[in-house]
């Protein structure tokens, strides 16, 4: 994946952060997406770009099941969230939409926002500062999932 | 006597304060806040149009309804100077005289008017329109004095000593 | 090798004799629920997604709106239009304003041994009946209503060992929120909380509901207990029947075991704007308020109303507290009305509205303004959760909450 | 010569006996409701123009109804300006979750026959229904009074309204209110006030005159009154005093219109999308598919209002898809209708009951709709937008045809 800049959360950020529930009943992701991150940087949509990462501590995604969290992070051209560990809803929801989540222990506490970081997917590594760290390699039924750009591509792909 | 000239919107009969401004927008903070969203019921794209110095021609009844205040206080923000209908509705009467908006009862002009056309008023005597001249009524003594201190607020500010720019 | 209630029941989902944790299987979903959260982006999906557009079994699909009810916006209002429309064009069963999801899965529908699937991370609710119920996105959500299955890793399971009773005033909720504290918002990530030993025996369904319920606050994938005969006497009271009721296995394998004397918990007191920053009730006494919030699917059943009603009997709410009091159902509505409970909230002031989410998920009612807090029967306090993001909740038991509401200040009942 | 009832509430209230319709007097105001929309802008045209103090904090009442439960972040400063506010001048009557304004004022005893009172909410005309002067005013002209005690007004020309006879079953004060709107149209009555007479409303009981009374405005009218009687002085739990019992209009005084109607020649009607003076009968409107149905605010959420609608609705469920929302007007009629069990039988309807204030009506939460959709609602507007966007049809009707509409999923008579 290519270089991108890194937006850097904390711990147990929870899905509430992501997108708050008044903008959940918006009619689509892309009327929701201005408003991620708005309680803890309101800036946030508009100095995301295209290829950047969101990296987090532990738990990151935590809270409700909501979709529209990973949703609005992948509308916003985020390229990946690395973390720690993740919350299991999150976790799952993003690789269905096709939103890689990365788990790598090290490079959290490694790095700060505007940071420039580089991911490879197939060597399971993250490097950034000029150091490279290992990350958690995901499932193989997952891997699948998410190199054929989510679930309901795959489904799409399976009724052919 | 007053005389100003200036381009005219035209709206309908019974132009209720729901479309002057709606209820979800009276609890934003300023009336900065709310005029945007002005006639946003029936005209979406009115309130960024207006200009300050145009005015509002309409038929009857025009601010029917709601006794928010809100309804007058958008119009005057958005630059209106005048607003001239077949009748208005008694609250919003009162509310927009309270704020110095003058309100203008002429039976005829509004059945001849076409948007974007310009009139001119001499206050309390006629307009001229197309080469013609609609007449006018003279308010009542107690709200010209009202309107000539400015509105309500400082005719109150200047009987308690105070004086408000 | 023996296998927990939770492998069991996906073993049963997955047609095959025996799973373990950490294999993925293809299941078969006895039910998905999907409520206005997110069912307008299903939909939306289902129709511009799809190569090939059907619904696998609506008989199985639940649609419940409860997040923003009575709607607040005409988005809002169109988004459970676009819910509504679906439902009643597929056959599906739909409920609206007539309470919070999980409250009407668990009255009409959920049966142990079942596995369902629901669109909000509270399904785990559904494990106090012997279910494995748990939360996915829309789009998981979607595959399963388009292929009626789904694919689960299978989690390992924790085992709470409950012993003793719980004391006088001391309710579930402070069990939970306990449990929570000592094991952190991630302290059963992936896994399932298997609640067993005698103190679980002494709890009633509602009791499970209220630990079940905030079990994904730990990070659970859900949490379970053994359909048991309290458990099956209160399904045989609705009219319903098990679809399997399973026992772990003597030799199940467990993650890890905790054991909690319920006679040994005190009324406690979630800070913001975390769950698990658990501390006694006590430590946050005199606390400010300006809302209280008696409801939800964690605490607006016929119980809680009734602990609160106790507490507000021939009381005030204070002055300057807006107290609402929201049932989680209508049948806990009618039920309250039946036994006048209604009545005495309506006595002292309280604001009782009709049963929805409300200020639980704090989208639409009885949000709250700059620097504001709010103490709540809900299931998250999270930064900005009911309102400004200044603002701050606090949770706690129905009993604090409802004395905390009289006195203007966070207070234990025993205290007013 | 004569007077009408107008005209001698207000001699009384400025010491005179020769006022006649169009003179401008400056009465002394015998209370004031101010509700939680306006409250901030009182509270800053109050210190703008430089007051210091209350005229009388006692005649002055607060109430949190329009905003009541809060549904956005920004709602709540209103009730701190509020509290502030009654804090700081010490004001004592504050409701904060009681219910509408005007079904409070009333209900709470703070108008009685003969007053002259005015408020920041244009169905102010509601306390005509206990021969009241009453009506709305602008935030501007609250905030002077707060400071003054006393306003000018233009003493207002009547209509008379004469109504005779029983009215028929399912035909309710809202059938005929809307009647004459349809009649007078919405600016009819414009500057004007409104006396009801006859043996229809002297039959009537105070929920059902609040009614009319309420609706006196979307005929552009300044107030409605009717003649205090022994169920005023009941309602108001006071004795009428000779005064008060001579509180109407005289026999020789001049009304520049007066409308006759037969109460049994009377239908249930509707005001159609989107004009409160749109009536039609309820039969030509048959077949109506609707999306919801609310029944409650100021104009038709009392107790008489509940129990017309939980009558129609027993044994009966809300048809599918179709919402039932029902608002009592206040935290009293909410109890009343429990213990009655009114509410119970909405509840196993359907219904979806809420909190007392003014919900749906004003527009801000409470069951706001969406494009397309359709509604049967009891309270006094359907102009545009009101209920959500401007492709939303709002239909108004009496409880009672709300409730069979909302049984049947489509615009039908009661039966």
């Amino acid at each position: 994946m290519s270089v991108g800049k890194i937006f850097k959360f904390h711990d147990d950020l929870d899905t509430d952060q992501i997108i708050a529930s008044q903008y959940l009943l918006l009619p689509s992701i892309d009327e929701m997406k201005g408003h991620a991150f708005e309680s803890l940087d309101p800036e946030f949509p508009k100095k995301v770009k295209s290829g950047d990462y969101v990296v987090g501590g532990e738990n990151f995604g935590c809270g409700s099941s909501r979709e529209q969290a990973p949703g609005v992070l992948k509308a916003l051209g985020v390229q990946a969230v690395v973390a720690k560990s993740f919350a299991r809803i999150f976790y799952r929801n993003a690789i269905n939409i096709g939103l890689p989540v990365i788990v790598c222990k090290e490079l959290p506490d490694q790095v700060e926002t505007g940071d420039e970081m580089e991911l490879s997917l197939t060597d399971g590594t993250a490097t950034a500062g000029g150091s490279t760290y290992p990350c958690t390699k995901l499932p193989p039924y997952m891997q699948k999932i998410l190199s054929q750009g989510g679930l309901i591509a795959s489904l799409n792909k399976e009724e052919v | 006597m007053e005389r100003f000239t200036g381009k005219v919107w035209v709206l309908g009969d019974d132009i209720d304060t729901d479309i002057i401004i709606p209820t979800e927008y009276l609890a934003l903070k300023t009336i900065e806040d709310m005029r945007q969203y002005a006639f946003s019921p029936l005209r979406p794209d009115l309130a960024s149009q207006i200009r300050k110095g145009d005015m509002i021609v309409a038929g009857k009844n025009f601010g029917c309804g709601s006794s928010r205040e809100q309804a007058p206080e958008v119009i005057k923000a958005l630059g209106i100077r005048c607003i001239i209908a077949k009748s208005f509705a008694r609250i919003f009467f009162r509310n927009s005289i309270n704020n110095g908006l003058l309100l203008i009862e002429q039976p005829d002009l509004y059945d001849d008017m076409r948007e974007g056309d310009e009139i001119t008023v001499e206050v309390n005597h006629h307009i001229t329109y197309g080469g013609s001249r609609y007449p006018i009524a003279s308010l009542p003594e107690n709200l010209m004095e009202i309107l000539g201190a400015g509105g309500l607020v400082k005719a109150m500010a200047a009987r308690n000593g105070l004086s408000i720019s | 090798m023996g296998m927990t209630i939770a492998e069991k029941i996906i073993a049963r989902a997955a047609g095959v004799e025996e799973v373990k944790a950490g294999d993925i299987h293809t299941v078969t979903l006895d039910r998905m629920m999907s409520n206005d959260g997110t069912t307008h982006l299903t939909v939306d999906m289902y129709h511009n997604k799809l190569k090939n557009p059907r619904i696998a079994d609506p008989g199985k699909m639940v649609f419940i709106v409860d997040h923003n009810v009575p709607s607040d916006n005409p988005k809002t209002a169109a988004s459970q239009k676009k819910m509504r429309d679906f439902a009643r064009e597929h056959g599906i069963d739909f409920w609206e304003g007539k309470g919070v999801c999980h409250q009407i899965m668990m009255e009409h529908y959920v049966c142990p041994g079942e596995l369902i699937f629901g669109a909000d991370s509270h399904t785990c609710t559904y494990g106090a009946l012997g279910a494995f119920g748990t939360g996915v996105g829309c789009t998981d959500l979607l595959y399963g209503m388009v292929t009626g299955t789904s694919w689960v890793l299978v989690p390992e399971t924790v085992k709470f060992n409950l012993t003793g009773r719980l004391p006088e005033g001391v309710y579930p909720r402070d069990l939970m929120l306990t449990i929570i504290g000592e094991i952190g918002a991630s302290g059963v990530s992936y896994q399932v909380m298997e609640f067993c030993g005698d103190g679980a025996g002494t709890l009633s369904v509602n009791d499970r509901m209220v630990l079940c319920n905030l079990a994904v606050e730990a990070g659970a994938k859900t949490a379970i207990f053994e359909a048991d005969q309290t458990a099956l006497d209160w399904l045989a009271a609705r009219g319903r029947k098990p679809a399997a009721v399973f026992k772990s296995d003597e030799d199940a394998v467990y993650e890890r075991e905790y054991t909690f004397d319920l006679s040994k918990i005190q009324p406690v007191a979630a800070r913001p704007d975390f769950v698990d920053d658990v501390v006694p009730a006590k430590e946050v006494c005199g606390v400010h308020i300006d809302e209280a919030f008696l409801g939800s699917c964690n605490n607006g059943r016929i119980e809680e109303l009734r602990v609160g009603a106790a507490i507000l009997k021939g009381r005030k709410v204070a002055d300057h507290v807006r107290f609402l009091v929201v049932p989680a159902s209508q049948q806990v509505y009618l039920q309250a009305l039946d036994e006048g409970l209604i009545r005495v909230f309506m006595e002292s002031g309280a604001i009782v509205m009709n049963p929805n989410c409300s200020v639980c998920w704090g989208s639409c009612q009885g949000v709250i303004g700059e620097n504001e807090v709010l103490i709540s029967t809900g299931t998250r306090n999270f930064k900005g959760r009911a309102g400004h993001p200044s603002s701050k909740v606090y949770l706690g038991s129905a009993a604090t909450v409802a004395a905390s509401a009289v006195k203007g200040e966070i207070c234990t009942a025993d205290m007013l | 010569m004569g007077q009408t009832m107008i005209e001698k509430i207000i001699s009384r209230n400025i010491g005179s006996d020769s006022v006649k319709q169009g003179d401008i007097v400056t009465v002394s105001v015998d209370r004031v409701m101010l509700d939680d929309i306006m409250i901030p802008f009182i509270v800053d045209k109050f210190h703008e123009m430089g007051f210091s103090k209350i005229w009388d904090p006692n005649k002055v009442v607060l109430i949190y109804d329009h905003l009541v439960p809060s549904s956005q972040q920004d709602d709540v400063r209103h009730y701190q300006v509020g509290d502030r506010f009654a804090e700081e001048y010490g004001l004592t009557h504050v409701h904060r979750s009681d219910g509408i304004c005007h079904q409070l004022m009333t209900e709470a005893g703070y108008v009685k026959p003969g007053d002259v009172v005015f408020g920041t909410d244009s169905h102010t005309t509601t306390y005509g229904c206990v021969g009241a002067f009453s009506t709305g005013i602008g935030y501007t002209e609250m905030a002077a009074i707060l400071g003054t005690g006393e306003l000018w007004i233009r003493v207002p020309e009547t209509i008379k309204i004469v109504i005779q006879g029983e009215l028929p079953e399912h035909v309710m004060s809202k059938d005929l209110i809307l009647k004459i709107i349809g009649d007078l149209g919405a600016d009819g009555a414009t500057y004007k006030a409104l006396e009801f007479t006859g043996s229809t409303v002297e039959n009537m009981t105070i929920s059902s005159r609040m009614t009319m009374a309420n609706m006196a405005i979307e005929a552009g009218a300044k107030c409605a009154v009717f003649a205090p009687d022994e169920k005023t002085a009941h309602y108001c739990g006071v004795e009428l005093s000779e005064w008060e019992k001579n509180l109407k209009g005289d026999e020789d005084a001049v009304y520049c219109k007066t409308l006759i109607y037969q109460a049994k020649e009377l239908v249930p009607v509707m005001a159609c999308p989107s004009q409160v003076d749109k009536i039609r009968q309820v039969s030509q409107l048959e077949g109506t598919v609707i999306d919801q149905v609310f029944i409650g605010s100021c104009t038709n959420g009392r107790l008489e209002d509940l129990v017309a609608a939980a009558k129609m609705l027993e044994g009966k469920k809300v048809a599918p898809f179709v919402k039932l929302i029902v608002t009592p007007a206040s935290r009293k009629v909410y109890q009343e209708a429990d213990a009655c069990g009114a509410l119970k039988v909405l509840a196993q309807a359907g219904a979806v009951i809420t909190h007392p204030g003014c919900g749906l009506c004003c527009g801000r939460t409470g069951g706001i709709l969406c494009d397309g959709e359709r509604v049967v609602a009891t309270n006094n507007r359907n102009f545009l937008g009101r209920m959500g966007t401007s492709k939303v049809e709002i239909y108004l009707a009496s409880p009672v045809v709300a409730a069979a509409c909302a049984a049947a999923g489509k615009i039908v008579l009661p039966s």
